[in-house]
């Protein structure tokens, strides 16, 4: 069974229609990737499955239930964590404040506090600094480590190498490589080379529609599809 | 060569620590399509602001024709005839589209102060926003409100504002984004025909190559807000710095910028 | 959400005919409604269509909301009453008060829209309050001029007074028409009427001009009119004016007409509330909205409270209801109702009943 | 900008800031005024009524900074303090006339706590049935809430009528200490030190509770501590009921204050309570506290120093910052 399933998802923003039919299947373990040009609806499926735009009645299902009327935050107790395209870092609080906010108790599990330092040594040399301080990249490894401070079941994160540098999209690939390895991820990613080494599944997505489900081996072997689908023609 | 009808002089704009555009210098003649490319984050948007207005540089300067234009409103710099279409649409939702080419038209006419006599009293006004409903083909939507048509029809309302505002320079900022590849040719159609008028300067940022080979007379290369490179599209897309931008093996963010 | 398209549907039909109606009824008023009341009721109704239409301009229109817009009918009402006071009865007083209401207005208006119309319409509507409330407290201060809490009293010019002939008959009486007398109290009701008409009908000119067009561009996405060219501050600003004017000059007819300016009928902040309720009851966004909400507050104000005194007296004995039903509390009634119109009906009658099929 | 401007501002950072503006104000004043004895009446008359406008201030601020929600009927809330804790005031003659100081202590406690619960009990109606079906639409919540205004008003009204409603002081807060030539009325040093306690554990709730750090990241980022599995809806009633306590609680303290209160008390001291919050910047506790302290000093250096000018000079001063800071002196991070 799949973790998390989509089916004929529709979301309005407003008075525009944004999704128009999403479907797809996000199976346990491992790292699902979306793909899709600038404004084909990536963000506005991440947003609709976490229930910050409404979508469409039943067709989210979670673990099998449908998680699409819930409230957002009852979305993230069922194990769901959100790492939005802009990181959501809370500027005013330090570095530990963002952290403990994303315990359910607001205690450390000192194990996995020491596996997020392992993974992000930055966020223990900056413990008690105000977050807005950071530079670019510790926000964003910030924004993931929030997400994996407790166990989760599925993280979904919106292009986390938007202006990054090299070396720090390196170190990203790397920590995801390991958080895969115990969570799922659905990955929104434009980065074609960062997606392509993590990915096992993947979707394109293209006007609010799914054009393409599949592995990522047989999409990054097909380049007609690619060329089709994503116009990698350079 | 002709003179340039627009100039960005070392342009550059910082968002606290972060330099978002870096001492851009550029000249973009009338009668040349210029295609700005580069990865996502790389500053595409954020120096079209600069130039049409919507963010003030924090340094260098943007000329329209020998006029600087540098600390001007986006309405002033659209009165020196620098006119711009956005990413995510941007409407006037509740009024119909034939309402929204009309202000646009009317602002180029300078007719927006007056209030003693009715709208439909000015008959060039109506009749210039049909000829471009017709131009973009939205003469059968004139009477619908802007919020109701769909996706493709308000991207091409969009470029429809743009071109009744007669602007010399003419930006689009990604004028095909979310539109399937079946719907895209009609804007682009639009695009080619602005740029056969040689007077006109297009600047356009897009990530489709298709589309880049076809409209490109120039393209430029912007990388973590710098510019990378600038030339010929065959030598550029040829080029091993701008395929070592994209596909994420340059110094600085990789990048598939297709995707 | 406000409605922008008034292609003809039955309901545009509907309301436009009883927007004629009621012109039609304000016009032979005196002829029709023979008591000095109704006249009363009549010559009110006049101003607060122009006073709720020209706030229209604003909070229908453009998207602002202002709390400063009795100030603005203070202004007019007290130029006038100021002048006529120290001037004595005449025409002079009367245009040069209008006059002064107006600069005055315009200085205000201006003063406010500079400083913070840049900023967001939260902020805006707290400052014009602040403004207002500052008004109204110097007006009760500075009692030599204003009279403060008393108000002024003075006299009209001549051709408004009771006494005055307009016609007379072979024996010097007064020509009836109708069994109506031909007098100033006729002179100052049609003054009052024909004012407010030419008003109405200038700011329907205004709204179906491109400077109309502009300021619903500026309400719908303000960013988009300002990348097409409009200076939004400077249209912000110019409505902020315009409105403030009419405001003033529906200030200065009321005057003339009351012989009366004082805090409650000029500058309070129920004369706030009310426009608002009107403007609001109506339906915002389109000039119709503003008739059909004054004629309805007014007419509640005058002849509903009767109803309600009635009720409560009846009432006697149970307890609370007498007193929230007493006349005096009618407010209260009015709020409620306003609050179930703006979550169920936020279009307002008018705009209710004027919206066509979406899409249509 | 210069270097030498730049120096300046640097120091003026170090010294506080704009933290500093009440004591600039009250040492100009004191310059003005002269007289040492009446400059220390005035401050703590200034003080006492900063800190009143506070209560009254904080719930409107934070309660915007959170979820954008504006009320133009928190006055209601101060309003109906004033006239519950008048009433059991009332009702409690008895205790208030004895001998006894405990008993005295006891009837002001308890009219307090009558206010705090009523805040409490509105402020929850209010939130569930007024407020939220219009969030997000600024247009309509200030209608709404200007609706609910009137309604309150009216309620006021129907209940204790239009005429002035005297309010019974507990004895051991009546008369003055005095000090050499200066007199300290006392229930001004009393209003002073209740505010400033509250302050004190609002500032302490904010930022050393977890439910204070659920409300600090609330106004940064609303979404995202929905993402992270928490309820801002049901977060943000707590703090809309505790804001609506507080301003009853400032309402039932000005009416000690004032000594005679009308039902339009709470409307005219809404205006006094926009400009704190405008002059502060929303959002931020600590500069309706600023704006509070600024606007209670300058109203009672000016009422004495030009008497007609005295709210005439909020408006002023709030015109004078808006130019300076079009934000207020401390808003909210957004």
């Amino acid at each position: 069974m799949s973790l998390l399933s989509i089916r004929n998802m529709k979301t309005d923003i407003g008075q525009y229609a944004v999704l128009h039919d999403i479907s797809f299947e996000v199976p346990e373990g491992g790292v699902f990737v979306l793909l899709g040009r600038n404004g084909a609806g990536k963000t506005t499926t991440l947003r609709s499955i976490m229930g910050l735009w409404t979508p469409s009645p039943g067709s989210v299902q979670f673990r099998g239930e449908d998680i699409s009327a819930l409230h957002t935050a009852e979305i993230a107790r069922k194990g769901i964590a959100y790492v939005p395209e802009n990181m959501g870092i809370f500027g005013t609080l330090t570095v530990d404040e963002n952290l403990i906010l994303a315990t359910s108790n607001g205690r450390f599990d000192p194990a996995r506090l020491a596996r997020i330092h392992a993974l992000f040594p930055a966020l223990e040399r900056f413990r008690d600094k105000q977050a807005w301080s950071l530079s670019g990249g510790q926000k964003q490894m910030l924004s993931v480590a929030r997400a994996i401070i407790e166990p989760r079941a599925l993280i979904l994160i919106d292009e986390p190498t938007k202006g990054l540098a090299p070396a720090i999209v390196d170190a990203m690939a790397e920590a995801f490589r390991e958080i895969a390895q115990t969570t799922t991820i659905l990955l929104v990613e434009q980065n074609f080379a960062f997606a392509k080494s993590l990915g096992r599944d993947m979707a394109v997505i293209d006007d609010g529609r799914v054009a393409h489900t599949g592995t990522m081996a047989d999409f990054v072997a097909d380049t007609t599809l690619q060329h089709r689908l994503l116009s990698l023609s350079l | 060569m002709t003179s340039p009808s627009l100039v960005t002089e070392d342009l550059t704009i910082r968002f606290g620590g972060h330099v978002a555009v870096n001492s851009v210098s550029c000249a973009f003649h009338p009668g040349e399509l210029t295609v700005i490319v580069g990865p996502n984050g790389a500053g595409k948007t954020t120096f079209f602001n600069l130039i049409s207005g919507q963010l003030t540089a924090t340094s260098g300067r943007v000329l329209k024709d020998g006029t600087e234009i540098t600390g001007l409103s986006p309405s002033a710099r659209a009165h020196h005839g620098v006119g711009r279409a956005f990413q995510l649409t941007n409407l006037f939702p509740q009024l119909t589209v034939l309402e929204n080419i009309r202000l646009a038209v009317q602002a180029r006419s300078g007719h927006g102060w007056r209030m003693f006599r009715p709208v439909s009293g000015f008959r060039e006004l109506t009749r210039k926003a049909e000829h471009y409903l017709e131009a973009t083909r939205l003469s059968t939507v004139a009477h619908q409100a802007a919020a109701t048509l769909p996706h493709g029809d308000q991207r091409k309302l969009e470029v429809a504002l743009l071109m009744a505002m007669e602007p010399d320079v003419y930006m689009f900022d990604e004028p095909t984004a979310g539109m399937s590849l079946d719907h895209a040719p009609d804007v682009l159609d639009l695009i080619a025909q602005i740029k056969a008028d040689t007077s006109k300067t297009v600047l356009l940022v897009e990530h489709k190559m298709e589309v880049v080979r076809a409209l490109a007379d120039r393209i430029i290369v912007l990388h973590n807000g710098e510019l990378l490179a600038d030339g010929d599209p065959t030598e550029i897309m040829s080029s091993r710095i701008v395929r070592d931008v994209y596909l994420g093996t340059a110094q600085g963010t990789g990048g598939e910028d297709a995707a | 959400m406000i409605t922008s398209d008034t292609r003809h549907t039955t309901g545009t039909l509907v309301i436009k005919s009883v927007v004629a109606l009621i012109a039609a009824l304000l016009l032979f008023a005196p002829f029709l409604f023979q008591d000095v009341r109704s006249l009363e009721v009549a010559a009110r109704i006049c101003i607060f269509i122009v006073l709720v239409a020209s706030f229209d301009l604003l909070i229908g229109y453009t998207g602002i909301v202002s709390f400063a817009h009795t100030m603005f009918f203070g202004f007019g009402a007290y130029g006038a009453a100021i002048l006529l006071k120290q001037m004595g009865p005449g025409w002079t007083p009367v245009l040069l008060g209008a006059l002064a209401g107006v600069a005055v207005s315009l200085v205000f208006a201006v003063a406010i829209g500079l400083l913070s119309l840049r900023v967001k319409a939260i902020f805006f509507a707290m400052i014009t309050l602040a403004a207002a409330s500052v008004v109204l407290v110097l007006a009760s201060q500075l009692s030599q001029i204003t009279g403060g809490e008393d108000g002024i009293i003075y006299k009209s010019p001549d051709l408004f007074k009771t006494a005055t002939k307009l016609l007379t008959d072979a024996d010097g009486k007064v020509v009836r028409l109708w069994d109506v007398k031909l007098n100033g109290k006729l002179a100052a009701y049609y003054f009052v009427f024909i004012t407010s008409l030419i008003l109405f009908l200038a700011m329907l000119r205004f709204v179906g001009s491109p400077f109309g067009t502009v300021l619903k561009a500026i309400r719908e996405n303000e960013a988009r009119a300002e990348a097409i060219g409009y200076r939004v501050v400077a249209y912000r600003t110019a409505v902020f004016c315009l409105s403030a004017t009419i405001a003033s000059l529906a200030g200065t007819v009321y005057a003339v007409w009351l012989k009366y300016t004082g805090p409650d009928t000029a500058l309070s902040f129920s004369i706030m509330i009310d426009i608002l309720l009107m403007v609001v009851i109506g339906g915002m966004g389109t000039m119709w909205g503003a008739v059909i909400g004054a004629v309805l507050l007014i007419l509640a104000q005058y002849y509903l409270r009767d109803l309600m005194g009635a009720a409560s007296e009846a009432l006697t004995g149970v307890p609370l209801l007498p007193e929230l039903l007493a006349p005096d509390r009618w407010l209260f009634w009015l709020g409620i109702i306003f609050i179930l119109l703006v979550y169920f009906f936020p279009r307002g009658i008018a705009g209710t009943m004027m919206t066509g099929r979406k899409g249509a | 900008m210069t270097a030498r401007t730049a120096t300046l501002s640097t120091y003026w950072d170090r010294a506080g800031g704009v933290n500093l503006l009440p004591v600039a104000v009250a040492l100009i004043a004191f310059l003005l005024i002269g007289a040492p004895s009446s400059w220390i009446t005035l401050t703590v008359a200034g003080l006492a009524m900063g800190m009143m406008l506070f209560l009254m201030a904080s719930g409107l601020s934070l309660v915007f900074g959170l979820m954008d929600v504006l009320n133009f009927g928190h006055s209601a809330f101060v309003s109906f303090g004033a006239f519950i804790s008048a009433a059991v005031l009332a009702g409690l003659g008895g205790w208030l006339a004895a001998d006894s100081w405990v008993l005295n202590a006891s009837a002001l406690a308890a009219a307090y706590l009558a206010a705090i619960c009523f805040g409490l009990i509105a402020g929850w109606f209010f939130e569930t049935v007024i407020i939220k079906p219009v969030y997000r639409d600024h247009l309509r919540q200030i209608l709404i809430t200007i609706g609910a205004m009137i309604v309150a008003e009216q309620t006021i009204l129907a209940f204790w009528g239009g005429t002035p409603f005297s309010v019974a002081r507990p004895h051991f807060l009546e008369g003055s200490w005095i000090i050499g030539d200066v007199s300290i009325e006392i229930y001004r040093a009393f209003a002073f030190a209740l505010g400033a306690g509250v302050f004190v554990l609002l500032y302490v709730g904010l930022n050393r509770t977890r439910i204070g750090l659920l409300i600090r990241a609330g106004v940064e980022d609303r979404e995202m501590v929905e993402a992270l599995g928490f309820r801002v809806d049901r977060l943000f009633i707590g703090v809309f009921m505790l804001g609506s306590a507080l301003a009853a609680l400032g309402g039932a303290m000005w009416a000690g204050y004032e000594t005679l209160i009308t039902p339009h008390m709470g409307a005219d001291l809404m205006i006094v309570v926009f400009i704190v919050v405008i002059i502060g910047g929303l959002g931020s506790i600590e500069g309706t506290l600023l704006g509070a302290l600024l606007v209670g000093l300058m109203s009672n250096y000016v009422g004495f120093l030009a008497p007609k000018l005295a709210l005439a000079s909020n408006m002023i001063l709030m015109v004078a910052i808006l130019l300076w800071r079009p934000n207020g002196l401390r808003p909210a991070v957004k």
